[in-house]
């Protein structure tokens, strides 16, 4: 039965492909002088000087840390904002005008603010990159649980399910497709936006790293950093597929 | 934002990129006072932000001319991007204090800073390896230190609410932290060297300089008879300034103008590279003779 | 309309009763009104069926017992004699879109123990749900997803789930629908046995005459539009009822017959 | 009226800052109370500043989130649709939409100098990607009975798309426009911060430079407001997509 | 498992023909055989009627029919003597799920009309959509969504559907089992007058006997596990058919009567 697409899915490493001809081309045809344009090879030699100190791991491990817990807490904070203003129209009514407020503040903006609150601590960074990276899990949450379907409802009713039997039975796994498709949107944004944050505190990580190869003009550096976060993220977003596979395991398979 | 365009020779025109504060005051001036004109220049100025975009828009040939610091020209250039500074800015004026160093109020020393942190403009920026140079000048070690970047005017309240212990603080902020009752240990910059060291520049490409070396020259000179007009006509330079930086002229005169120069030093140039190399983790090298611009003749 | 007379049943003997029962539906661009002045009452013990045209409102009197809608203003539903105001306890319902009231994420077996977990041990659990999955015939079929089982299954999975909560009351919308003939009457012999077991009350909603007519204490037709209670119609067949010997009883042909005709009548009064 | 609790949590927050502040709680200039920031508000709002700097970043914002939209909705289709596409390609898009596209403004500046395409390509590239990984998604999340349905009766692979993979995936596509455009707002003021000198995330640096804090918040707090009125619209534009409707969560979400 | 012997069609007239048929369902930790060597034709115009205990494979083998699904290597299915490889043209189906299958973003109007936009004029297109709503008695709900309908009203939107492609080869999955008795009736009897204005070929699922027969040029019993053609049994009334008259048939009764025995037999035989 071919007919039947995956619904879920680690994409293939062969999906690389297109990015590695973009790269092999850059080599060839780059000019190796070039400060702002140099071609991949200056770009690992660069980025390997980086790895003598052990500031490369350093780095990638502050930024990795950033980058975890904040995207639990986004998770699970916009889940449940999500299923609350989803299922509770008062709630709905109360939060919904703030939240749809908040949606659009710059975080950046707001980096000073927090860090004026809180201060130069890891939780600082956490709150910024939560602020920001909440939100697609939070919709998509909300609209999962707008749009389940009623017949469900119906059977916790009648089953007399208590309130917490019918969330957990129910409505929490009801959502759990669109819940992790907010994750899947989540996730790469929030490492974005760690390494925004990162890169205009200069507190640590990568993206201090980054920041500081783009004041030395150290352009190679610069893109191999680029490369090492889209390494991340794509080991991130296998994570996330295999976690989707897992969860969604119930549905048709071919 | 301005446009982009090819090099603009044919009509004599140059497109300057400033910054919004003090340091762009010879160039308004220059453009007010027909100083431009005078020298065979038509100066169309952009106000723009300070900071690493500003090479790149040189090199994209958006600008012709723009404002930076010591630092950025050396590592810019150390990294193969051509960049010769056509003038200088600031001069030598000893009783202007440029950059103070603000604490907490329980430090008194600068050796209790050790391993504190410390708010700075610019990591990799020429206040904070001044900074660095005076810190261990006087004892503190530089490395020992958590350097964190906070924007400028967020620093005097970082500082009230403990959040950092120290700051790199200029004008007109420097007035603001006064007003504020805050302890300043004193002036970074002279740890450098004991007598006036330039650092701030108008810098174009090399590229530039070598196809348009009369507007260069004229460029330079309207900014010399700028200085000199600026020296003279103090509470006009003042209201030109408040204009332009959206102050009031009340506040505006309350940090001090100090001299400006076109003088650029090879010699002080060095003693940043050096400076760099001891204190920014810079390993490059640099051609410092090629950083300079000498004149059309 | 005529209305055949019932004896009147105590208040307190009664399941259900209502009386000046109707809803409207009200969308975008109007207000349809589905059931009108509907009064009737539903003996505690009885098997009550429901019959009539395709979108009279059968499943929409059902949810309104199950008491998952509200009526419109000013009609009285009583479940033993209280007022309902959501669903009841011991109320059981067999939804018509059996493929949506299934959890696709649970399996066959777990579908069915939704109603159990946490109220009764692990093990009289599976016990029970053992039980229910082998009185629909899908004893072997516990450990499939819903998607991985025919329609026929699917429905037969949705009454192992109500069965297995033995509720004192069972509502069922056209639960035997998509069910072949041989399982069907298997299943309406096996919900007979069940009902007289446990002595509950069954409201019953089908399109199949025989069935109504065989498995019934009494029938309502609905008709109109809105939809009222145009007959009632007492079925007296001696129980326990048996798909050979009952069938062939003259009451019970006659039975069909009057339940055919008034279905008929109702039907082309529209 | 019972719209109208929706106020209750901001005016609370409104009173308690203002309270918090006149009580010199919080004691930091940069923190103005909003009795100052709704009068410097009004002060930038009679210079015809505000509405400048505002129509600057609006066109960067609408630019960038329609551009992105349009790519994102094509580049899902095509991945989510294809399956070689999603092979040699998917992986690549991970990694791609997880690269910091603020590290790309000094880059970005030298090809297009500080210019509103400048932001306009920052924040396009942003909202790609909630809109082709929604998309994506979405398409295949076609009901395998509809899937049989669109094969017999014999449709084009576009009627195909049009009329079951894009309704099927509408309400996730709905949501992710949604996100592409705050995230659209968000990086065209964070383009203006550090590349281009206009428009509100310009105007941001400048008051507070020239010491107007309360000048600065007005900024950042009417970008919110802009927020809630692009979503408004949005959301309002949608009644007239057939079946975006229930998607977008009905007209309770414009408030 | 005996065959009761039926004339062999010639090639070119038959409609579908498929012989040592079978299929496997492969889940995550088993292989389901659900048929096993079924071999019949269907002759182009029959009325074919597939009968079966609930789970034995009538709609897998419907949807093989209709090319959604591929059998197992080495079976044979052709479609007017081409092997399948993919949905044939002309064919049209009625699926069993008629909830799933309804486009719940299109009105009932655009969800009939679905199969003829941009093949027909505007005009005809309307016209059409019209007769056929008609026909399934919804003329008035064309504006409403499917989920303002009651369930056997979706299911004659789904009829609407196909039959207003005009298709050569209907395939129908149980298409009037959520429907009353009246309204199957009346269904019925348009579903045979326009197979036999447009000479259409049916197969036909369905668990009711009285519709298999009444319906039916040739009725086929699945059965068994896994299951294959275990009867066959050609219809004999004559056409047309009514359903006062042709019940009454002393011939319709007899055939009735078989296919019962044969359907009981099947059961009993797993
Ligand atoms: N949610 C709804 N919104 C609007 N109208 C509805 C809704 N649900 C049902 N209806 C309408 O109410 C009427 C009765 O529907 P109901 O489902 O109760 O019929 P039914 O008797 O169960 O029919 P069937 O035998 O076909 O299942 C129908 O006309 C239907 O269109
Ligand atoms: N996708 C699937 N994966 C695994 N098993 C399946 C799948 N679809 C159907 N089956 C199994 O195949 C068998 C036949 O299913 P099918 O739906 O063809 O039965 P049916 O004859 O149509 O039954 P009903 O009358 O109940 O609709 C059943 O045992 C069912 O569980
Ligand atoms: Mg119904
Ligand atoms: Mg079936």
């Amino acid at each position: 039965m071919p007919r039947r697409t995956r619904k879920s899915g680690v994409a293939p490493l062969r999906g690389l492909l297109p990015l590695a001809l973009v790269l092999v081309l850059w080599q060839v045809i780059g000019d190796s002088s070039s400060t702002f344009f140099p071609p991949p090879a200056a770009w690992f030699s660069q980025t390997w000087e980086l790895t003598s100190g052990g500031a490369l791991v350093e780095g990638l491990l502050a930024t990795l840390e950033t980058f975890v817990l904040s995207l639990l807490a986004a998770t699970v904070l916009g889940a449940v904002l999500g299923l609350l203003i989803g299922h509770v129209p008062l709630a709905e009514r109360l939060l919904g005008p703030i939240l749809e407020y908040f949606r659009f503040l710059p975080g950046v903006a707001l980096v000073p603010l927090a860090v004026l609150l809180v201060g130069y601590t890891e939780s600082m960074k956490l709150y910024v990159v939560v602020f920001g990276a909440l939100w697609p899990v939070l919709l998509q949450v909300r609209q999962s649980a707008k749009s389940a379907d009623v017949v469900l409802s119906d059977v916790a009713s009648t089953l007399r399910l208590g309130k917490f039997a019918a969330f957990r039975k129910i409505h929490l796994p009801a959502i759990v497709p669109g819940l992790l498709l907010g994750v899947k949107i989540a996730a790469p944004l929030t490492l974005v936006l760690v390494l925004v944050v990162e890169i205009s505190t200069q507190v640590s990580g990568l993206g201090k790293l980054m920041e500081t190869a783009q004041q030395n003009f150290q352009s190679g550096q610069v893109y191999g950093l680029v490369v090492v976060v889209g390494l991340v993220a794509l080991v991130i977003n296998m994570l996330v597929s295999g976690i989707e596979g897992f969860l969604l395991r119930y549905r048709p398979q071919n | 934002g301005g446009s982009g365009g090819s090099t603009s020779s044919a009509d004599g025109k140059i497109r300057v990129a400033l910054n919004n504060t003090n340091d762009s005051l010879a160039v308004l001036v220059a453009e007010q006072q027909g100083f431009f004109a005078k020298h065979g220049v038509k100066g169309v100025s952009t106000t723009t932000l300070n900071d690493i975009t500003l090479v790149p828009s040189l090199l994209g040939k958006q600008y012709d001319l723009g404002f930076s610091v010591a630092p950025i020209m050396l590592r810019a250039s150390s990294s193969g991007v051509p960049l010769v500074a056509v003038s200088g800015n600031n001069g030598d004026s000893p009783e202007d204090q440029s950059v103070q160093i603000f604490v907490r109020p329980d430090i008194t020393d600068v050796k209790q800073l050790q391993g504190k942190r410390i708010g700075s403009p610019t990591l990799t920026g020429n206040i904070n390896i001044a900074t660095k140079a005076w810190l261990s000048k006087n004892g503190v070690d530089p490395a020992a230190e958590q350097f964190v970047q906070v924007p400028t005017p967020n620093m005097i309240d970082e500082l009230k609410a403990g959040q950092v212990d120290a700051v790199e603080v200029i004008n007109p902020f420097i007035t603001v932290g006064k007003q504020a009752g805050m302890r300043s240990l004193g002036d970074p910059e002279r740890a450098l060297s004991p007598n006036y060291l330039g650092g701030t520049y108008w810098i174009a490409s090399k590229d530039w300089t070598t196809a348009n070396p009369q507007l260069a020259d004229g460029f330079k000179a309207a900014l010399q008879d700028a200085a000199q007009w600026i020296k003279a006509n103090n509470d006009k330079a003042y209201t030109a300034l408040a204009a332009y930086t959206k102050v009031t002229p009340e506040q505006a005169k309350k940090s001090p103008l100090g001299e400006f120069t076109t003088e650029v030093s090879q010699d002080d140039l060095k003693i940043w590279g050096d400076a760099m190399k001891q204190f920014g983790g810079f390993g490059g090298t640099v051609d410092y003779s090629k950083l300079v611009y000498t004149g059309s003749k | 309309m005529t209305v055949e007379a019932t004896a009147p049943a105590t208040e307190t003997a009664d399941a259900f009763s209502c009386s000046k029962l109707f809803v409207e539906y009200r969308t975008r661009n109007k207000v349809l009104r589905v059931l009108e002045d509907v009064g009737f009452s539903c003996a505690q013990g009885e098997f009550l069926s429901i019959l009539g045209p395709s979108g009279t409102g059968k499943t929409t009197l059902l949810r309104i017992l199950a008491g998952l809608l509200s009526p419109g203003e000013g009609s009285s539903v009583r479940f033993r004699g209280k007022e309902i105001t959501g669903p009841p306890t011991g109320v059981g319902i067999v939804f018509q879109n059996y493929a949506a009231s299934l959890l696709q994420w649970r399996t066959v077996e777990r579908n069915v123990a939704l109603g159990l977990e946490g109220r009764t041990s692990k093990a009289e659990r599976d016990e029970r749900v053992r039980e229910a999955l082998e009185l629909v015939g899908l004893a072997d079929r516990g450990k499939d997803y819903p998607w991985q089982l025919s329609g026929g299954m699917q429905q037969r999975v949705q009454i192992a789930r109500s069965l297995v909560m033995r509720p004192e009351v069972l509502l069922m919308d056209e639960p035997f629908g998509a069910l072949d003939a041989m399982t069907k009457m298997q299943l309406q012999d096996e919900l007979l046995k069940v009902a007289e077991v446990t002595g509950a009350t069954v409201v019953f909603v089908t399109h199949d005459i025989d069935e109504a007519v065989y498995l019934s204490d009494r029938v309502l037709v609905l008709a109109g539009r809105p939809a009222t209670v145009g007959r009632e119609l007492r079925i007296d067949l001696p129980r326990p009822r048996d798909q050979v010997t009952t069938k062939e009883l003259p009451a019970y042909l006659a039975a069909r017959h009057r339940v055919y005709e008034a279905l008929r009548a109702e039907s082309e009064a529209q | 009226m019972r719209r109208l609790i929706g106020f209750a949590v901001p005016v609370v927050v409104i009173l308690l800052w203002q309270l918090v502040k006149s009580t010199g709680l919080l004691p930091y200039d940069n923190i103005p109370a909003p009795s100052d920031i709704w009068s410097s508000t009004v002060d930038l709002a009679a210079s015809g500043e505000l509405l400048t700097n505002t129509a600057h970043t609006l066109a960067a914002c609408l630019g960038g989130w329609a551009l992105g939209s349009v790519l994102g909705l094509l580049l899902g289709l095509l991945l989510g649709l294809v399956r070689p596409a999603w092979t040699y390609g998917m992986a690549s898009v991970e990694v791609l939409r997880a690269l910091p596209a603020i590290s790309f403004v000094p880059i970005v500046v030298i090809l297009l100098a500080q210019t509103v395409e400048m932001e306009i390509v920052i924040a396009a590239w942003v909202a790609i990607w909630p809109v082709a990984i929604s998309t994506i998604d979405g398409v295949r999340g076609v009901n395998p009975v509809h899937q049989d349905l669109a094969r017999t009766l014999g449709l084009s692979p576009v009627a195909k798309v049009v009329k079951f993979a894009l309704p099927t995936a509408l309400p996730k596509i709905v949501v992710a426009l949604r996100l592409s455009l705050s995230a659209a707002l968000v990086l065209a003021i964070v383009a203006e911060i550090v590349g281009d000198p206009a428009g509100i995330g310009y105007a941001l640096v400048e008051q507070q430079q020239s010491l107007r804090p309360a000048a600065m918040f007005s900024y950042i707090l009417l970008t919110g407001v802009l927020g809630i009125v692009l979503n408004f619209i949005l959301v309002w534009t949608l009644r007239f997509v057939p079946g975006a409707r229930q998607a977008a969560g009905g007209a309770d979400d414009a408030a």
